[in-house]
């Protein structure tokens, strides 16, 4: 198998590998931050308004989120996998389990675009434009649900990315032969991709499971 | 074997998902909130240590996948000092 | 490992147009940003002159008021995030960090160039801004003012600042990462250079604040635009907290602007002090600490602004303490000449003129951090003078001393010594005369970002302005005579100052690929031989 | 010129000077702390130009005959490091606390004020007197007496500057704030808004006249008088249709408001609320943000139908309701 030619800068595989995983991880750290922001702003608001936040929450179908996080959760799994079976070079199972990922995620996506849509024919989309009718929840409804689509809006755009990584990461296993290139960029790949999961795993209860 | 780590993992992931839901037919009162985060931080820090490898990572690495969450923490804290007080 | 094979100089490596804008190599990307950034500074210092202008006479007779609360948003954004910014990280920083260290270019060069793409794609957002009309909400885009009543471009600036942003994290990511696992054999952190240790602080920074910033100017447009707002006071939201987030950002980012010229001032004391650093482990320390305590002192700026009354307590106090760290260089660079061997050349000058100015300037903050006095002078001239005097005092100055300092090794060419130290004397009173005035002012109660203003302050700010007058002009002699040397000036030496650093061993301008052989490094920084009675060798230029 | 420029705002007449008069009870403090801040920076940075000139002079490479050899050992920088360290910052946080103390007294609301509604609007201070006096831009107050500003701001942040009181207070959409200051010189003096609210902010200017108090009464009388703000709001109370359910014989199960003002009121979910007038602000505009216990949430909202001028006025009317009263249908 032809090997990667190391960039100036490196005078070893090993550095370049550290200096990689580190990117990644800080890269991560703003990505935290940046979700920080939103999070801040729902925690401010549901101590403003409690009693709402339990109503409007109540609106949101909490099974289906339920599904979807096992959706999530399972697509972490099959990624992990993935990273490994691309390290060990078996090459068809690797391409298999991204598959699945790229399944899921994009399952997760369908499924979540149902659920926009249930709620804005429920009239509870605020864009400006729609018509919305949040009388039943009482103050501060409104500012639920510019949370929920913003935050979960974000999500899935970042869900989405992911979903498009993992399949240039597909093309690189299928057609590349340089194994720890393709090894490098798929585990970076997954790291960004169990964050993505992470944030999803605060925002399904924090929307979902309101009391 | 790794795999075999990884559907442990994940089948710790998912019974902790389903005590979530489980939990949230009892009306707790504020105890509701507290489980829910729980689960949710043990969730986070399974998929992390685990799936994300921070368990078999170099120290930086370790130390720089805190660096998010401890100014988040500052954040969240001074912000919740000015509301909390007003 | 192997030897790299020498090809000449990284200015030698190719001519065309697209050797420059395709380039990975960490030293023409500095280029680029030095480039760019002088236009940009140019632009918010004309906008920062007919802002001057207009402020000679108290009834705003030059420019409307539009026009003027417009060229005060501009000149605020252009300089902060087009300029201060990335002015020390994205091009001295860039150029020093792999040759002070040891390394043949940054940890990811691709991303280094990318970054540069990114700024210039901020600015071209910033351009729109000012051709379509401009936008009028102040650099802080405070809301409910920026998301619902101004009827200028807020979003288009919004989406510059935005962009430019995520050049700031790159810059901040490559350096961290190439701090990190770049440094050749032998050069532990404490071998490092000081101006590793600020840059490297700032970076940190520009990771952890910058992704807040871009998240809570989003947030902005999205209420703007589709009207499902955060902070919308009608929907029960509430501005103070777009003012925390904002600031979580913008009181770090104001560390951002001044940490890198301190790294600055500490190589220029060492350098023409022909000395080591006093205390060398406080003064890298502190560059940590105020990467650390900056981020919990932002709600100083929030003290009249209805945050409750024990958080404003705590973020006085907090703010007291994050000037230790500074204090702590101030009080080292001052020892760094006791029993040196000092001589005067532009840098300097440039650092001296630093020293002082920066310490105005953060005194005058510790007046706003008491936050009895601040109820008075909050948004008045007293804040403008007390962030010009860091920002244009402090900063700018050091800026131009680092430029001053390594523009042989960058250029390869020798400057005029005699225009230099002209430019900074002359930058100097005319820096002076520009703001002192406005702490009067400001103390009397002039409120800032006024078109119009009582006749009774006119005195004072015709003084300022014709201070401005002097500045402008001190501004534009660099630009002159630097950019003569570049064609003109006298070919320097490797290491024309006679100073330590492992850039200095490299040719000027110096390899492609920095280091033939990858250096290894067995000492400190400022390895000065102590001297007696007699002076050092003759070494310096001009 | 456009009729937006032609507006000229009221400017005091006021001399050059280098120092602004200090004409309120807080402005002597706060000057105070400023000047010991003045002596104390003005110390550390004649110690560092001392210094740097001093070294500048002696160890400038030409001076041949300097002693560069003995240098300090390393406990001894050391510990001056520590030394430099704490002692300022031990000094400065005296300062700080000092400064800190002014500052409570600047939040504390004194008890016997007189109080003062003002609203900022895009680009003009209103202000309503107890008595139902109105003017704009202008603020007429007696001497000696402490005076308690209640602000609302009817669009963007303003902010409240009497610079010659030392007292600046923002004014957020959304929220009362509240300020205080006691004048101790009859005068005319600055008001500006010193918070950024577009176009005419630097227009957004005013004057307060301290008159003594005979004069005040006397100026207070002058004034044609619109009925008492809590009259104007007794009206309101009707015309908005509040009466129809918080009425004495309506039909709706709605809350007596009559004695409420001041008093805890117990909320569904728990907790109790002191009802101030941000509380009863809060109960017009987000009526479901906290609902009394007992009651169901069907008080729909007036945000956006009522203005803050008229809000304030529905308050004074509530404010003025003793407890017996019954509210007329
Ligand atoms: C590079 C930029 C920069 C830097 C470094 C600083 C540094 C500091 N700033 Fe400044 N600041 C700004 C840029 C900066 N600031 C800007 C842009 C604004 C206005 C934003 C806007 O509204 O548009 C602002 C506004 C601002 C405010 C809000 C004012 C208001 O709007 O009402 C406050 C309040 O506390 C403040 C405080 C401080 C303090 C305590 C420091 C400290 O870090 C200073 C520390 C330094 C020293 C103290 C000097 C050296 C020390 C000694 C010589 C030893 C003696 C002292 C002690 C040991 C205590 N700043
Ligand atoms: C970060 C860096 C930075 C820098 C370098 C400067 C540089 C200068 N600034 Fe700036 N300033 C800010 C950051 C900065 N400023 C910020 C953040 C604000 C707040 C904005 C807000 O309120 O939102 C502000 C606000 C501000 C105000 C207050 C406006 C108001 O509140 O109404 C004033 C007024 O005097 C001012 C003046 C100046 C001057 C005279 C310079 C000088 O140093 C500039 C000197 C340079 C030149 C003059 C250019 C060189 C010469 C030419 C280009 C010649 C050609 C010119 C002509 C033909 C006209 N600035
Ligand atoms: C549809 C009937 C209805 C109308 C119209 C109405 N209210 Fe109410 N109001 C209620 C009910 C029911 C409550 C108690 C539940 C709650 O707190 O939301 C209440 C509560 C209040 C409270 C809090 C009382 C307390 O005891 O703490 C105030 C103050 C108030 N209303 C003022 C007004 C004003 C002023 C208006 C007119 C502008 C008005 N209301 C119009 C039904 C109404
Ligand atoms: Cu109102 Cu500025
Ligand atoms: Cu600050």
């Amino acid at each position: 198998m032809a090997e990667d030619s190391l960039p100036i800068q490196f005078v070893a595989p090993a550095q370049r590998n550290e200096a990689v995983t580190l990117a990644m991880w800080l890269l991560l750290a703003t990505e935290a931050l940046m979700f920080g922001a939103l999070f801040l702003s729902y925690l401010i608001y549901r101590l403003l308004f409690p009693q709402t936040f339990a109503a409007a929450s109540a609106q949101l179908d909490s099974m289906l989120a339920a599904l979807n996080t096992g959706v999530l959760l399972t697509s972490s799994l099959t990624i992990a996998l993935a990273i490994q079976a691309v390290a060990l070079r078996r090459r068809a199972l690797a391409l298999w389990l991204l598959a699945a990922t790229v399944a899921l995620g994009c399952s997760f996506l369908i499924l979540k675009g149902y659920a926009w849509y249930t709620e804005y024919q429920h009239h509870l989309v605020p864009l400006r434009g729609f018509q919305t009718d949040y009388s039943a929840l009482g103050s501060g409804a409104q500012m639920f649900f510019n949370l929920y689509f913003v935050m979960t809006g974000m999500h899935a755009l970042h869900l989405s990315i992911g979903i498009a990584v993992v399949l240039v990461m597909m093309a690189y296993v299928a057609w590349s032969d340089r194994t720890a290139m393709v090894t490098r960029r798929v585990g970076l790949a997954g790291l960004y991709w169990h964050f993505v999961d992470i944030i999803w795993v605060f925002l399904f209860p924090l929307f979902y499971l309101v009391v | 074997m790794n795999a075999r780590r990884y559907i442990g993992t994940y089948l710790a992931l998912i019974l902790l998902l389903t005590a979530t839901v489980w939990s949230h037919g009892f009306e707790l009162g504020g105890w509701n909130v507290v489980i829910n985060l729980a689960i949710a931080a043990a969730k986070a820090a399974l998929i992390a240590l685990v799936f994300m490898q921070l368990l078999r990572e170099k120290a930086l690495t370790r130390i720089f996948s805190l660096l998010g969450l401890s100014w988040l923490a500052i954040l969240f804290v001074l912000v919740l000092a000015d509301y909390l007080t007003r | 490992m192997s030897a790299i094979p020498q090809t000449g100089s990284y200015l030698d490596s190719g001519y065309s147009l697209r050797s420059w804008l395709l380039t990975t190599d960490h030293k023409r990307i500095a280029w680029l940003f030095l480039l760019s950034l002088t236009l940009f500074f140019f632009l918010g210092g004309t906008a920062a002159a007919l802002i001057r202008l207009e402020l000679v006479t108290p009834t705003g007779d030059l420019v409307g008021q539009d026009t003027y609360n417009r060229l005060f948003s501009l000149h605020g954004i252009i300089m902060v995030w087009f300029f201060l910014v990335p002015s020390i990280p994205a091009t001295l920083g860039n150029f020093l960090v792999p040759l002070m260290i040891g390394a043949r270019d940054m940890a990811f060069p691709r991303l280094n160039l990318a970054s540069w793409y990114l700024y210039i794609i901020g600015g071209l957002f910033t351009f729109a801004t000012v051709i379509s009309g401009g936008v009028d909400t102040g650099w802080t885009f405070y809301t409910p003012y920026s998301s619902m009543f101004s009827n200028t471009h807020v979003v288009l600036a919004i989406v510059g600042v935005f962009v430019v942003g995520f050049s700031s994290i790159l810059t901040g990511l490559n350096i961290v990462v190439t701090v990190h696992r770049l440094r050749a054999p032998g050069m532990t952190w404490f071998r490092l250079p000081l101006f590793i240790w600020s840059t490297y602080a700032t970076a940190v920074i520009m990771l952890l604040a910058t992704p807040v910033l871009a998240m809570t100017l989003l947030l902005v447009a999205l209420e703007r635009l589709l009207g499902i707002g955060f902070f919308d006071p009608r929907l029960g939201g509430d501005p103070l907290l777009f003012q925390h987030l904002f600031w979580f950002y913008s009181h770090p980012a104001v560390y951002i602007m001044v940490l890198p010229g301190m790294g600055v001032v500490s190589e220029l004391m060492a350098a023409f002090s022909k000395k080591a650093v006093f205390g060398y482990t406080y003064v890298a320390f502190s560059s940590i600490a105020i990467a650390f305590l900056g981020f919990l002192v932002w709600g100083h700026h929030m003290f009249t602004a209805g945050q409750s009354m024990y958080g404003s307590l705590a973020f006085g106090l907090l703010s007291f303490m994050v000037s230790v760290p500074s204090a702590i260089k101030v009080f080292n660079w001052t020892m760094t000449m006791r029993k040196g061997t000092l001589s005067f050349e532009t840098p300097m000058l440039y650092a001296l003129g630093f020293i002082g100015l920066f310490t105005i300037g953060g005194l005058t903050g510790l007046f706003l951090a008491t936050m009895a006095i601040d109820v008075h002078v909050h948004d008045t001239y007293f804040v403008i003078a007390h962030f010009h005097y860091i920002m244009v005092g402090g900063m700018v100055t050091a800026y131009l001393g680092g430029l001053h300092y390594w523009w042989p090794k960058i250029t390869g060419r020798l400057y005029s010594e005699r225009w230099g130290q002209i430019a900074a004397v002359l930058m100097f009173f005319g820096f002076n005369l520009t703001f002192f005035p406005q702490f009067i002012l400001g103390y009397l109660g002039m409120p800032r970002r006024y078109h119009s203003y009582p006749d009774e302050f006119q005195v004072l700010h015709v003084l300022s302005s014709a201070g401005a007058v002097v500045l402008a002009f001190a501004y534009l002699l660099p630009l002159c005579y630097l950019g003569w040397s570049l064609k003109y000036g006298r070919r320097a030496g490797s290491n024309p100052w006679g100073t330590t650093g492992l850039e200095w061993t490299t040719s000027s301008p110096p390899p492609k690929y920095n280091f033939e052989q990858i250096p290894r490094v067995d000492y400190g920084p400022y390895r000065y031989p102590i001297v007696s009675g007699t002076p050092p060798t003759e070494t310096r230029h001009g | 010129m456009t009729a937006a420029q032609s507006f000229q705002p009221i400017d005091p007449p006021r001399p050059f000077a280098l120092f602004p008069e200090a004409t309120s009870t807080l402005a002597g403090q706060v000057d105070a702390v400023y000047f010991t801040m003045l002596g104390l920076c003005g110390l550390v940075i004649l110690l560092v130009l001392a210094l740097m000139t001093y070294f500048i002079l002696r160890y400038r490479r030409g001076n041949l005959r300097a002693d560069r050899t003995h240098r300090w050992p390393r406990w001894l920088r050391h510990r001056l490091e520590w030394v430099w360290i704490t002692l300022p910052l031990l000094i400065f946080i005296a300062v700080f606390v000092w400064g800190g103390i002014v500052y409570i007294r600047i939040h504390s609301m004194p008890a016997d004020a007189l109080e003062i509604h003002a609203i900022g609007k895009q680009w003009m201070w209103k202000f309503q007197h107890p008595g139902g006096q109105r003017e704009i831009n202008e603020l007429h107050v007696p001497v000696g007496r402490p005076i308690k500003l209640t602000l609302a701001s009817q669009d963007v942040i303003h902010s409240f500057y009497v610079p010659a009181f030392r007292i600046k207070r923002d004014v957020v959409p959304g929220r009362y704030h509240q300020a205080w200051f006691e004048a101790t010189a009859v005068g005319r003096y600055h008001l500006f808004c010193a918070e950024y609210c577009g176009t005419m902010h630097s227009q957004m200017r005013g004057q307060i006249v301290v008159l003594p108090p005979q004069e005040y009464a006397d100026w207070l009388r002058r004034q044609e008088l619109g009925s008492s703000l809590a009259a104007e709001g007794a009206a309101l109370f009707r015309s908005y249709g509040c009466s129809g359910c918080h009425g004495a014989n309506s039909s709706v199960r709605a809350p007596n408001l009559a004695g409420i003002y001041g008093r805890p009121q117990p909320l569904t979910g728990g907790g109790t609320v002191i009802v101030d007038d941000a509380y009863i602000r809060d109960s017009i505009l987000l009526p479901q943000k906290q609902v009394v216990a007992g009651f169901e949430p069907i008080m729909p909202s007036f945000a956006g139908q009522i203005g803050e001028d008229d809000i304030l006025k529905l308050i004074a009317f509530i404010k003025s309701l003793a407890a017996e009263q019954e509210i007329q249908p």
